[in-house]
């Protein structure tokens, strides 16, 4: 045992963390050694994060040890963690809005000349650190004005800043686009030259071989497998993820096109810059998938179509009728559903409950007697999305903000199912959902396109897209750069068309 | 043994959940042991019959509370709808009637037209904060300044000035201060009305769309928007009821203290949502039950009629007072302690 | 232990029949003399429960339902609200307990309507209708100096207490109607209320000072403490040195009151005998709660409306000792 | 043209970013066209000078909030030290002093009492509020009420009870009333310390680390704790920042006033509160900028003053600042409307 500590950076042993009602970790371990990238795999709930928020003196686990560089230590707050070289970018974004990108970066250790921050050096040692990791944002600019995906940069950027030894890395990558993704690479290329190890956490099958060394799989909250990365396949993967075999990544299609249901016409929003001139339709049965860039404008479109964004002309013809989609109520009553964006801001009520957050947007179809809501229907269509989506949780009554963000999302989406929608947006469904959950969405989608609504569904995942769709409409800068079939298109030309 | 550390787990558990329920039985036990003869009938039909009108302010406080809101004029509306009731409720055999040449009115009208009155106040407060996105601390602020000029303009007038509207008659003294004899005992009236608005703002919390609503506006209000909440008219409905509520308790406050002033009521809103956070309703809103406003107001009560009772000098009583109110909550909060 | 507390001068009272009070607000100045007095006379005698109304008639009546649950033998009660006398005689008379209501008087027919119901006070115009007096007789004295614009009449501003609060309408009122019916001509430049509360009565003058200048020949305040903030904002602008003067009345006479005239920054104010008012609810309501005639072995007498009548007192330079005796 | 629209823009936009500044000027305006006199110097320096020691509060006030907190006992503590320092402060040839033997202090002995006091007090909320979890709203009410019994159990003493402390001694008298002479006008001290204490805040919350883990605690709690940031020990200095002010303001009161009872600095909470939301700071936390606290409290002593100058009748002063409080805020709201 001496002797393991003496090639591992970090190692946990046999960790078991309890919350009222759930076992999230029970004897977990976890080796890394130095300048290596260590995958830290398993489903939706598996533990992941709840492991590093232990390590990261978030959590205080209840039973185990943590070993860095052979020294056991117990993290109490997270500001002894990035003392002593483990730092971490958060699965959900950390931020301070309403204060400036090196406010954010320097939070917690602002450079002083006395008792005065040192304004001067805190921006050129911003300038410094971007430079150096070829990011391009404004030091000054507020968080708040920011994308997701730079946001996210930022994280990232703070995270290499405290010149770890240790960076745990919780799903960095679930708002990045493939070029930023690349770009991220090289970071994590340039940080493992100078011997720091990474801890990497993410559902994108394609990341992991390409970046890692080492692989360790959970499932429930247990300890699987620790395995080297070269000679692993995504396949042996999964199958330790999940405990079964996961012969294909996408659901075999049965989808049929069939006539018009949705037609958009010169659609352009009212305030710019944003979408401009947008045309495309929609059939019965079909899934249209969007692509783009970040800030392309994607999100801005399906918002303005269900009604939270105005427009300034264009139409809207549904069935061959016009209509006008002003809010979120006429668009439902429209039959439009919308799994938006962000998970965090527009979609949980974290304080409430999976029933809560199950039935919100479908009230009228309870009010079986009157005005009264019928309980018995409420349980039982709580009762269909835990079941369908396969949401981990203890019960109907435990609160959303309590469950792993994947399990989060799934109850998102069995929402609007709820409402039996005729057309269904989807922002970026699978974002931080793992491969088996993954697979069974897209099986609801195909099943829902096999039932004759229509899809309209962004991502930025391109095997996805590629996978799932029927038709891409791909947007550049506001712009719809075309329209391809999916089975005739490629990436490649997908992605010249989002760079037009 | 697996077991029997569930069972631990689970009772420690539901003890955690329901600490402040388990302070207000404490807080009763500490009283009758520094007081034996606290344990009466009496005394428990007092402490109801206090807290009703206060608990009727507190349901309309804690909807607001829980859109995340704030509502600083339920004083105020609560002291206009008192002078409104009691000006035409006067018994016409008074002498100093505000209105002498007005006839017996049936209980329901002056009533109703208080309550219409702080329903309106309700509704302009609701839209200032859903539609002119004012925020409520700084709408019902001014709301609270306003309605305290225009009570006092109502209540100061010729023929007898600014003097305490009194002399009620007989049906509306009877509404508000007899009951129903149980024995040698009256369950009073204001009892009653205090549990049919529980029942009724239980009904609308907990089985009607209206009440998801509010508890979506407040957990997340641009997700309420997305989910298709009509987010505006909702919180308009949510600040009307709680304007009849404040109302409603304004003639009961009238009837039972047997006058009406222009003060009337300052300072109630304090003690509502004093009681409603007490009593685990948030004010970042989203959370917050019935049973737990109730348990609020009473522990309120109690502290109030208990420190009373045991005949601690009023300054030390604040004293007091306050510590208990900061150790109730500071026991609740340990249910939300960080899971660390 | 069980009955313990009750009076804070009085600990241990076990057997001593149990007065219930209620002063409508503790830390109202002229009640904190006559809460003391109170004390004072009930040591030894009665075990006297006060409690603070904190200026809520509501919370009275709580109170009021507490004291009588604790076995109360007669109350004393000091209303908030005068008009709410009914109330709590609907609440006594049920169980028999006699009520000397004290300070604020109730209705007239509401004492009427109850054998066990008294008054102990002051009638409320009287401190108003002094005040006046007070005025007249130091305006026709220095009329030459302090008739700046030499009409005749006096230029007043007035600062009001808490709108709707009995004395403070009985005091605006009667101490105007008492100037005019002494044949004295008035004019208001101002009114406005300061709530009783100095601070608000020194920015409501500074704002009067700046608009009206040498225009204001009077100051009139419903009490001292207001008189006090008028004086501090009076001082800032110039006044009280050299021979720039103005007159400033109040009501109440306290200490700092008294230490104003002395020096001359102050007319004069109206003394409230705390001390007898004090004694004479206590000597009434002993006396009830031993089931006695309420006069029985007192110097007190009743007028037609069954109430003692505790005089006010003008106080100015020339009675000073009046008022210092007050705080002996 | 595009020069042009892009001005126009930029001029609008700058409007809607400065709206409450434009309220201001707008305000006076109104009112110097209702009553031309109020242009005046006098005027001028009253207001500042009644607006200043409001200042001192509001500024300690804005700070809490921005950490997302609040605080109902800064009146109360406004009380303490008024009483405290007052009582300190006698002159020694006064006939009523609460200390008859104690020998003449220099100015800053009691200030510094006073100042201890709250000091410590603020101290005690940050405690509570940050290491027992206790909400701030029910913190500081219960600390307002237990502050309340402290300050009437100091106060409300033999002999002479709860009479105002008066007599204050010269020195003090001169420090709170006095000012600088320029020309034939007096520039207050107080409005000095007004100044003071302005720039000092400016400073800590624009150059110091103290001020930036504010922001950041007040914006997401959860990012600066992962940051490193020691949460609590900032709280409870913010709270002692605010405690110091509010006791020095306290003092200032009471020599402002000449006298010190323990209702001074009753309610002022409500209105340091509403200052600080008048002028942008919001109530949810991380936002606020000292030049939008000033304003904020300008704007409510000219509207407590304008309207006093004015003549206007009571009742009708509460209903127009009500309203004026209300669209004061709407207009700025403007701003912050859906970009949508
Ligand atoms: N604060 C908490 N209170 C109660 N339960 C929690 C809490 N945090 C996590 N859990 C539970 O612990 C389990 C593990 O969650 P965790 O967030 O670690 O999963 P994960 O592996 O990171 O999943 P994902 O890939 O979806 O992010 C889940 O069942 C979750 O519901
Ligand atoms: N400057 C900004 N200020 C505030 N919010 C912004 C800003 N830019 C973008 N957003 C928000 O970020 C979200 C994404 O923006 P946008 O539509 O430009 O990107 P997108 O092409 O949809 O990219 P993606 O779908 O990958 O997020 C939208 O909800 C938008 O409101
Ligand atoms: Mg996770
Ligand atoms: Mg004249």
């Amino acid at each position: 045992m001496s002797g393991s500590s003496t090639t591992h950076l970090l190692e946990m042993i046999d960790i078991t963390k309890r919350f009222p009602g759930v076992v999230a970790l029970q004897n977990v371990s976890l080796k890394v050694k130095p300048g290596t990238v260590h995958a830290l795999m398993g489903e939706n709930g598996a533990g992941k994060s709840t492991l590093m928020k232990c390590l990261f003196g978030i959590y205080a686990m209840d039973e185990g040890k943590i070993l860095l560089n052979g020294q056991e230590v117990q993290f109490v707050n997270s500001k002894q963690a990035l003392e002593n070289g483990v730092s971490m970018v958060h699965q959900e974004l950390n931020q301070v809005r309403q204060q400036n990108v090196m406010d954010n970066l320097w939070l917690g250790r602002y450079p002083r000349k006395g008792i005065f921050i040192d304004e001067k050096k805190m921006y050129e040692d911003t300038v410094a650190i971007f430079k150096s990791l070829d990011i391009n944002i404004n030091p000054r600019s507020k968080v708040s004005t920011l994308s997701v995906s730079e946001m996210q940069m930022v994280e990232i950027a703070k995270a290499v800043s405290y010149n770890s030894k240790l960076i745990v890395m919780d799903e960095p990558t679930s708002s990045l686009t493939e070029t930023e993704v690349n770009h991220l690479f090289k970071i994590i290329r340039k940080l493992q030259s100078e011997n720091v190890a990474i801890i990497y956490i993410s559902h994108k099958m394609e990341e992991i071989l390409k970046i890692s060394d080492e692989v360790t799989i959970m499932r429930d909250g247990q300890y699987i497998a620790t395995k080297s990365a070269s000679g692993l396949t995504t396949d042996e993967i999964i199958k330790l993820m999940v405990g079964r075999d996961l012969s294909q990544r996408f659901p075999t299609k049965n989808n049929k096109p069939g006539e018009l249901i949705l037609k958009v016409s010169n659609l352009t929003a009212e305030t710019q810059p944003s979408f401009i001139d947008i045309n495309f339709e929609l059939k019965k049965g079909e899934i249209l998938g969007i692509a783009g860039l970040v800030g392309s404008k994607r999100t801005e479109v399906v918002e303005a179509l269900f009604g939270v964004r105005a427009i300034k002309s264009g139409t809207l013809e549904l069935n061959g009728k016009e209509i006008q989609n002003h809010s979120p109520q006429h668009a439902i009553k429209n039959g439009f559903a919308l799994v938006t964006e962000e998970r965090r801001s527009t979609g949980i009520y974290p304080e409430l409950s999976i029933s809560f957050n199950s039935i919100i947007a479908n009230l009228r179809q309870y009010k079986t007697k009157g005005v009264f809501l019928s309980d018995k229907k409420v349980f039982n269509d709580t009762k269909w999305v835990i079941d369908s989506m396969k949401v981990k949780t203890p019960s109907q009554k435990t609160t959303i903000g309590s469950l792993s963000g994947g399990n989060q999302q799934k109850v998102i989406i069995g929402r609007w199912l709820l409402t039996r929608p005729d057309i269904f947006l989807l922002d970026e469904p699978t974002r931080g959902i793992d491969v088996g959950a993954k697979f069974e969405i897209y099986q609801l989608i195909n099943q829902l396109a096999a039932e004759g609504k229509g899809i309209i569904m962004i991502s930025s995942e391109m095997p996805e897209l590629l996978g799932v769709t029927d038709r891409i409409l791909v947007m550049s800068n506001g712009r719809a750069a075309g329209i391809v079939e999916t089975e005739k298109t490629s990436q490649e030309e997908i992605m010249r068309l989002a760079a037009m | 043994m697996n077991n029997q550390f569930l069972k631990k787990a689970s009772i420690s558990k539901w003890l955690l959940d329901n600490v402040i329920y388990v302070f207000l039985i404490l807080l009763l036990i500490g009283i009758v042991i520094a007081s034996p003869d606290f344990l009466s009938i009496t005394n428990f039909i007092n402490i109801l019959s206090q807290s009703s009108s206060r608990i009727i302010i507190a349901l309309g406080m804690a909807g607001i509370l829980i859109t995340a809101g704030t509502d600083l004029s339920a004083g105020r509306m609560v002291g206009l709808a008192a002078v409104i009731s009691a000006s035409l409720l006067q018994a016409t055999d008074y002498a100093y009637r505000m209105y002498p040449h007005l006839p017996h009115l049936p209980l329901f009208v002056p009533i109703l037209v208080a309550m219409a009155a702080t329903g309106m106040i309700g509704v302009i407060n609701g839209i200032i904060v859903s539609k002119l996105n004012v925020p409520p601390f700084i709408a019902t602020l001014g709301m609270m300044i306003t309605v305290y000029g225009l009570t006092s303009i109502y209540f100061d007038r010729p023929p007898y000035g600014a003097a305490p509207i009194g002399g009620l008659n007989k049906s509306f003294i009877t509404f508000a201060q007899r009951g129903i004899p149980i024995g040698q005992y009256e369950v009073p009236y204001l009892v009653i009305y205090a549990i049919l608005a529980t029942i009724l703002i239980w009904i609308i919390w907990n089985k009607t769309q209206l009440g998801k609503n509010m508890y979506a506006i407040g957990g997340n209000p641009e997700a309420a928007k997305v989910s298709g909440v009509n987010v505006a008219k909702n919180i308009i409905i949510i600040y009307l009821i709680a304007g009849l509520l404040y109302g409603f308790s304004g003639t009961l406050e009238a009837g039972r203290v047997g006058s009406a002033t222009n003060n009337t009521g300052n300072m109630y809103e304090l003690d509502a949502i004093a009681a409603c956070v007490v009593g685990g309703v948030s004010l970042s809103g989203g959370i917050g039950t019935v049973s737990g406003v109730i348990t609020g107001v009473l522990i309120f009560q109690i502290i109030n009629y208990g420190l009373a009772f045991l005949g601690i000098s009023p300054y030390i009583q604040f004293i007091v007072k306050g510590a208990i109110i900061v150790i109730a909550v500071a026991f609740d909060m340990r249910k939300h302690a960080k899971k660390r | 232990s069980s009955t313990t507390g009750g009076s804070s001068a009085n600990g241990k009272s076990g057997k001593l029949p149990a007065v219930g009070a209620t002063i409508y607000k503790f830390d109202d100045n002229f009640m904190s003399y006559v809460r003391r007095s109170m004390q004072d006379e009930a040591n030894g005698k009665v075990n006297l429960m006060l409690n603070d109304s904190q200026n809520d008639q509501a919370k009275q009546n709580d109170q009021v339902d507490t004291l009588i649950a604790k076995g109360a033998k007669s109350l004393a009660i000091n209303l908030v609200d005068p008009k709410a006398a009914q109330t709590i005689i609907d609440k006594a008379k049920p169980k028999n307990i006699p009520v000397i209501f004290f300070n604020k008087e109730p209705d007239a027919s509401v004492l009427k309507g109850y054998d066990k119901a008294y008054y102990v006070g002051t009638t409320s115009a009287e401190s108003g209708i002094l005040q006046g007096e007070m005025i007249a007789k130091a305006w026709e004295a220095n009329k030459d100096k302090w008739d700046k614009n030499h009409d005749g009449k006096i230029q007043y501003v007035l600062l009001k207490g808490e709108p709707g609060h009995p004395d403070a309408e009985a005091r605006t009122k009667y101490v105007i109607e008492t100037l005019k019916q002494k044949g004295i001509g008035v004019e208001e430049l101002a009114m406005d209320t300061a709530m009783w509360d100095a601070t608000k009565a020194t920015e409501k003058m500074d704002a009067w000072i700046s608009k009206y200048q040498d225009k204001i020949e009077f100051v009139i305040c419903n009490n001292d403490g207001m008189a006090l903030g008028a004086i501090s904002s009076l001082e800032k602008a110039g006044y009280f040195t050299g021979d720039k003067y103005m007159p400033v009345v109040g009501v109440d006479a306290i200490p700092e009151a008294l230490d104003m005239i002395k020096s001359g920054k102050m007319v004069g104010s109206i003394l409230n005998d705390a001390k007898n008012q004090g004694k004479a609810t206590v000597d009434l309501a002993t006396n009830a709660a031993k089931g006695k005639d309420v006069l029985a072995g007192t110097q007190w007498k009743l007028d037609d409306s069954k109430a003692v009548r505790v005089p006010y007192v003008i106080v100015t330079k020339d009675n000073i000792q009046v008022g210092e005796d007050a705080y002996k």
